[in-house]
């Protein structure tokens, strides 16, 4: 009885939910029967069900492609410190903004840094490739003044990874800041009083009062940043990279993009995005139950 | 609550005024590089001369690109998109987000649906299964591919079912006592109370749909069906000109040149230009409510 | 205002300027063969294009220097047996001399010693050169077309030769400028290049031919006046045309 | 008053002579109007053309196809892409209906193609790489062409195909032909040396024919300062650090000792890889004595083909090795500070009696395919018959203002609308040929309009010293670089014998190989002891060097 009542009231709430859930289904679930191709040697025109089961080959191949490891290291490392940029610059710049007394003077400086957050990666690569570019480009130009050889940023595969680092924090250290600058206006200005009365230097009450303070936040972020270290940018990446840096610049997504779409490879493709996905699953579960313990953040 | 703000010593102050300044100049500097770059002329721009003021002002690369139809036609699909997406997503954003926000005990299979959705979040089948399960549904070359597949923006959903927990339970029984239903609570009480993550969220959903290139390149079987993102990439990212004869390499520098290609940029830029500050005063709070609290 | 009197070009003899026409036709017959010939075997690979510029420059740096003193010298002398307009026309014609000197020298000079960038710029060096003959020789023959002392027939012959000078030192210019920048691959272009380059040789040997005329018909005039005085008919109006 | 009329008309008749001249000038802007085309290409019929094309289908067929597009694609008002010269042309005349499934943006037309063939959507007729052409025939998906080629094809397109020796060869997977070659010259790849001409007639040195004269010059080059600018600056050979490019490259120095790098080719009866033959060893050794004597850049190792182009604009470069049409780019930018700077193509010189091979694989790039199961595959051999037959080499203006694209809309090319576009290999060599006899005969007429226009520029560097025009003289001109093409074709070139797919064990192994060798050859030139090229022979081997030749010879077994 109690069943059938519970059913009765929730009528609405699977109303509500089954135009999404539909569309979830079609778009989103079927698809996923594709992971199949993974494990067979895909043959074009035969579809799914066509193609020849080849078990864990794929798998083989892919660990004994020279360039997987690089890959794996290239996207480890551009997420890796795209992560720690992507830290440490928007607390340091929320520190300074917070200490900025003019009311107009920091929300302009907020607008400013914030609005690239929502310029697309098509956008920014046409800027980038222009004002980057080695031969007329603007920085290269004002290198000059100073004396220093032109650089080739987007062709030079030492200086590309750090060229895609650097253009993701112009992109999003803005976002990050306005979170940080947030969490800093919750902590209690009575704790700033009784250091000031302490006779704590300036130093002392940042280290002591305000880091703490947004510990949690900065703890949050970055576990849930750790969740997506594997998608090291396919936007960015795919619209600045070109073969001349492939060594350095080639990331997960990127490669699984050239092997099967170009190259039609596409069980060698499937299998390098499912082990993405796996990995991802196993770091994002991990991050979820640190930022659960640490900030006890949950998802549901 | 007017938190005394202990103020820095002069040098100290001057000093972080400036540094802050260069960071936002340094924002604001590709910006409005593309901007002088766009009103200079080709000769100009080409020696180089442009950096943050425009050389021999004229508007002559953004004559040339209104008067580009395919342009034109790809910046009304882009509009169309969001005109039609973000009120698609924020309605389903919303039904999706109302019943996870059930406390457990009434609604049981809550856990189950939730994660539901986030499975889809980390598993996708690639590009291959996508492309015949959207051409399986007729969807290939037309507008509603692009609206369709992504119309439950699941982070979305999971930013404003932490919004409805956060609202305290007491003015739901209120509700539920004079005898509302799902429905009323939803809109007399929930959506009147979360305006500003509704807000945020809306941006962020405009944002995307603005923003997206890859499904209108691969979806659309005619280039006049590009929206404006999937234009600009197939003109900005000039393609290789290895494979191009001289005659059209000349032809490419007359359309794609520096520019021209900057008036583009900036014409895409403007939209979001002018949307952005109208609701930058939501989102800080916004975002805290979403994210931060937990 | 008293009618001004006819008279012929030079004083006493005509020598001067049938040398000067003489020689300038002969240095444009010249330099249409060198250039005809070493450009016809170049076109025949029978000498590489190297050589042909190499024999060019030497035919017009040498044969250039000689022309070019040689028609300074007569103008000299044509200044110094003329009166009036004549010799104010011989005056500017003089800076005509230097455009043989300067055809060799034109791109090192532009852009060794200036290090002028340009596109086409053998094109624009080129027309440097000829600027430096044609300017002087139009100036020269408006100023005999249009003074009343020169004879008629003389000044007929002038205007002409304004046309003759401009018509074949720009038009292969204005053709090539064509050809290169403005509008690169037209047939119509083409076909006036195939004219362009026929007229180009015909830079000296027209205007050397129109002063030889001028030279034929002011001497036929002087003789006739020494007849006309002779016979003491002669009124003192002024002579009859 | 007679004499104050005629001074009056005198002045008259002055002022007209200075209008006149004024009028001169404008007359030439007169040529601007474009001639008015007589056939309005927009909806023109073809009756007033002479086509040659075989009787039409009849019923007419459907026949649906895919294609790409660029920013440089226009159309004339009134038509598009499903509705244009080249659609009409197919259904009036050949009576095949043509329509396009799918446009897309070039750069993204294999993505698309992959996606709909892989998703089951395999349109009639389509333009394939040769990596597609493989796999979708492997999958069985093409249609065999063998019979429909046998018996409809024209002599022309038999002429075109079979100009270049291993294009129909590379489309034939045992023995049978499953896709039309989209032609292309290979030899157009092979190198030349291209020299300061300018510099040696300076320095009266003679054209480079042996190895000795080459190191000779390159000495000469970098000693005696041939652009006079006073400083040591000057280069003898220029090189990249993309030692393989079509520019600044490597492989014509190595071709002069008689070894051919990173190509394959037949000795003592096997096929072997040419970067571990020894005849590598003496060339590596004489680049390491250039680079320590000076004449090549010190950095050559880390710059790129931009910066080389650098070396060039600022004219310190005194030769290279690149391909027939460097002229046009990037050598014309020696140009940018010395007007006179001009450039010859010598064949490449030889260490020895025997003239030196220029080496060049081939060039086939993409192939023509037909749907297996598609009811008529003889109507892709018909489309190509209508092109080679009345297109290629063909003087008849109108067909060619009809369908190529006519010169007074220069921006409109009207072929790109159809994927059916063969052009004849060796055009390039053709046309010098032509070119040439008419400089000799000094007559244009019976060159094409696009020759004529070279023709004509030709003319102007000769006769008018119109300097910027040594581009089209040191390609096309007398003993231009296009000839000595004819000299590689005939004698003095050798294809690489490999032409497959990469084999099992070169998908994975050989990019690792490929790049160890291109770091030994730039190391030991800046230094390294050639001990480093004998140790490399011996890892290439070790690495996998050994199962790739096995299996290349297996593959040429059954590939003549």
């Amino acid at each position: 009885m109690q069943a059938r009542r519970n059913f009765r009231q929730n009528i609405p709430l699977y109303l509500m939910l089954a135009p999404a859930v539909v569309l979830v289904l079609i778009y989103s679930y079927t698809p996923m029967v594709g992971i199949v191709m993974a494990f067979q040697r895909v043959l074009p025109g035969k579809g799914i069900f066509g193609s020849p089961w080849v078990g864990w080959d794929n798998f083989i191949f892919v660990l004994q492609m020279p360039t997987f490891f690089q890959v794996l290291w290239n996207t480890l490392f551009i997420a890796g410190l795209k992560t720690i940029a992507g830290i440490l610059v928007p607390v340091t710049v929320a520190l300074m903004l917070n200490n900025v007394t003019g009311h107009a003077f920091k929300r302009t400086v907020q607008t400013i840094i914030y609005l690239p957050h929502f310029l697309s990666w098509v956008i920014l690569a046409g800027i980038f490739i222009d004002i980057l570019s080695p031969s007329d480009g603007v920085v290269n130009q004002m290198l000059g003044w100073v004396g220093i050889q032109p650089i080739f940023f987007l062709g030079n595969d030492k200086v590309f990874p750090w060229t895609m680092v650097a253009t993701d924090v112009w992109k999003s250290f803005g976002f990050g800041t306005i979170v940080y600058l947030s969490a800093l206006t919750d902590i209690d200005p009575a704790l700033y009083e009784a250091a000031v009365v302490d006779g704590a230097s300036r130093w002392k009450q940042t280290l002591y009062i305000t880091l703490p303070g947004i510990a949690g936040t900065i703890i949050m972020l970055t576990t849930l940043s750790l969740g997506n270290i594997l998608n090291a940018g396919f936007d960015q990446i795919f619209n600045l990279y070109s073969p001349l840096v492939y060594r350095t610049g080639d990331i997960i997504d990127t490669l699984v993009y050239r092997t099967g779409i170009l190259n039609n490879q596409y069980g060698i493709a499937t299998a390098v995005g499912l082990f993405k996905s796996v990995v991802s699953l196993i770091l994002i579960g991990t991050a979820y139950k640190l930022a659960a313990k640490f900030a006890d953040y949950r998802i549901f | 609550m007017n938190q005394k703000i202990v103020r820095l010593p002069f040098l100290q102050n001057i000093l972080n005024l400036a540094i802050l300044g260069i960071i936002a100049l340094v924002c604001a500097f590709p910006i409005l590089h593309t901007l002088a770059l766009s009103l200079s002329s080709a000769g100009a721009a080409a020696s180089g001369r442009v950096t943050i003021w425009p050389v021999e002002f004229t508007t002559q690369s953004y004559r040339f690109v209104l008067e580009n139809p395919a342009f034109m036609k790809s910046f009304g699909i882009s509009l169309q998109r969001v005109l039609v997406g973000v009120p698609v997503n924020m309605i389903l954003t919303i039904l999706v987000a109302y019943p996870l926000s059930r406390p457990i005990q009434k609604f049981r299979q809550r856990d189950f649906f939730a994660w539901f959705f986030l499975i889809t979040v980390l598993f996708s089948g690639g590009l291959i299964p996508f492309y015949m399960v959207v051409r399986q549904t007729g969807l290939i070359d037309s507008f509603w591919a692009l609206i369709i597949p992504g119309a439950v923006p699941v982070f979305n959903v999971i930013l404003l079912v932490n919004t409805f927990r956060n609202i305290p339970r007491e003015l739901e029984e209120a509700a539920a006592m004079d005898g509302a239903g799902h429905w009323t609570i939803l809109f007399k009480v929930l959506i009147p109370m979360s305006i500003p993550i509704l807000a945020t969220l809306t941006l962020f959903v405009a944002v995307s749909h603005w923003n997206s290139w890859f499904d209108g390149l691969i979806l659309m079987n005619s280039p006049e069906k590009y929206p404006l993102q999937s234009y600009l990439q197939t003109v900005i990212i000039n393609p290789d000109p290895r494979f191009m004869s001289e005659r059209d390499l000349a032809l490419l520098r007359m359309i794609s040149n520096r520019t021209t290609r900057a008036a583009q940029i900036f014409i895409a830029m403007i939209p979001i230009m002018v949307i952005y500050p109208f609701l930058q005063r939501f989102f800080v709070t916004g975002i805290k409510l979403g994210s931060v609290k937990g | 205002m008293k009618r001004k009197e006819k008279q012929p070009l030079l004083k006493q003899s005509h020598l001067p300027l049938i040398l000067l026409g003489a020689v300038m036709a002969l240095f444009g017959l010249a330099s249409a063969l060198v250039w005809s010939i070493s450009s016809s075997q170049a076109m025949r690979g029978l000498i590489t294009a190297g050589q042909l510029r190499t024999r060019i420059a030497a035919f017009e740096s040498t044969g250039g220097l000689i022309t070019g003193i040689a028609f300074f010298v007569l103008f000299l002398w044509c200044i110094v047996l003329s009166r009036h307009g004549a010799r104010a026309a011989f005056i500017v014609g003089i800076f005509a001399s230097f455009a043989p000197i300067l055809t060799a020298r034109a791109e090192p000079l532009l852009f060794d010693t200036l290090h002028l960038q340009l596109p086409a710029g053998s094109v624009v060096a080129g027309a440097l050169a000829t600027l430096v003959f044609a300017l002087p020789m139009t100036i020269f023959f408006i100023i005999l077309a249009s003074s009343p002392r020169v004879p008629r027939n003389c000044r007929w012959v002038s205007l002409a030769a304004i046309l003759i000078v401009l018509g074949t030192a720009f038009f292969p210019i204005l053709v090539t400028v064509f050809a290169f920048l403005i509008k690169p691959g037209d047939p119509a272009v083409g076909r006036m290049m195939e004219v362009g380059s026929q007229v180009i040789k015909l830079r000296y040997i027209l205007p050397g031919i129109c002063l030889l005329l001028l030279a034929f018909f002011s001497q036929r005039f002087q003789a006739r006046r020494v007849t006309g005085e002779a016979s003491q008919t002669s009124t003192t109006q002024g002579v009859t045309q | 008053m007679k004499a104050v009329s005629g001074k009056t008309s005198l002045h008259l008749i002055l002022i007209s002579v200075i209008l006149a001249s004024l009028l001169l000038g404008a007359c030439a802007k007169a040529t601007e109007e474009p001639a008015s085309s007589e056939t309005t290409p927009g909806g023109n019929s073809f009756s007033g053309l002479k086509l040659v094309a075989p009787a039409p289908y009849d019923p007419p067929i459907e026949m649906h196809s895919v294609i790409n597009v660029d920013a440089t694609v226009k159309f004339l008002d009134g038509t598009d892409i499903q509705n244009n010269v080249w659609t009409r042309a197919y259904a009036e005349l050949l009576g095949i209906r043509l329509s396009y499934d799918w446009v897309v943006d070039s750069s993204m037309y294999n993505q698309k193609l992959s996606l709909s063939v892989n998703s089951g959507d395999i349109p009639d007729m389509f333009r394939v790489t040769a990596d597609q052409f493989l796999l979708y025939q492997e999958a069985g998906l093409l249609a065999d062409l063998t019979a429909a080629y046998e018996n409809e094809a024209s002599p022309q397109t038999r002429d075109i195909m079979t100009q270049d020796p291993i294009a129909l060869k590379s489309a034939m997977v045992d023995g049978k032909l499953y896709g039309l070659p989209l032609t292309d010259a290979s030899v157009a790849y092979a190198s030349v040396l291209w020299v300061r001409q300018d510099w040696l007639d300076q320095l009266g040195l003679p054209a480079p024919v042996s190895m000795a004269d080459f190191q000779e010059i390159s000495r000469r080059f970098m000693q005696d300062d041939p652009d006079g600018n006073g400083v040591a600056d000057t280069i003898g050979l220029c090189v990249s650090k993309s030692i393989w490019n079509s520019s600044y490259n490597l492989q014509g120095y190595f071709n002069g000792y008689h070894a051919y790098p990173t190509a394959w080719f037949e000795r003592d009866g096997t096929v072997v890889y040419g970067s571990v033959q020894p005849e590598m060893r003496d060339a590596l050794l004489a680049l390491q004595k250039m680079y320590a004597s000076g004449e090549l850049d010190q950095e050559f190792g880390v710059k790129d083909v931009n910066a080389v182009n650098e070396t060039v604009a600022q004219g310190k470069c005194g030769m290279e090795f690149g391909v027939w049409w460097n002229p046009y780019h990037p050598l014309s930018l020696s140009q940018q500070n010395n007007p006179t700077a001009f450039w010859s193509a010598f064949p490449i010189p030889s260490i020895d009696a025997t003239p030196a091979k220029s080496q060049y694989n081939s060039a086939i790039g993409s192939y023509l395919v037909i749907r297996n199961g598609y009811e008529h595959p003889e109507a892709l051999i018909r489309m190509a018959n209508f092109w080679t037959d009345n297109l290629v080499g063909s003087q008849d203006e109108a067909v060619r203002n009809t369908l190529l694209g006519d010169l007074d809309a220069p921006d409109v090319v009207l072929y790109k609308y159809t994927p059916i576009q063969l052009w004849e290999p060796n055009a390039p060599i053709k046309a010098g040929n032509a070119l040439r006899e008419a400089l000799a005969k000094h007559d244009p007429s019976g060159l094409d309009l696009e020759a004529q226009w070279r023709y004509r520029i030709i003319q102007a560097y000769f006769e008018q010293g119109v300097l910027e025009a040594w581009v089209e003289v040191a390609t096309n001109g007398p003993n231009g670089a296009s000839a000595i093409l004819q000299q590689i074709l005939d004698d003095r070139g050798l294809m690489n014998r490999f032409y497959g797919p990469p084999t099992p064990t070169m998908a994975t192994k050989f990019p690792a190989l490929q790049s160890m060798e291109s770091e030994m050859i730039i190391k030991v030139i800046m230094g390294d002891p050639i001990s480093k090229f004998d140790e490399f022979v011996e890892d290439w081997y070790r690495l996998g060097g050994t199962e790739i030749t096995a299996e290349v010879n297996q593959w040429a077994v059954n590939n003549p």
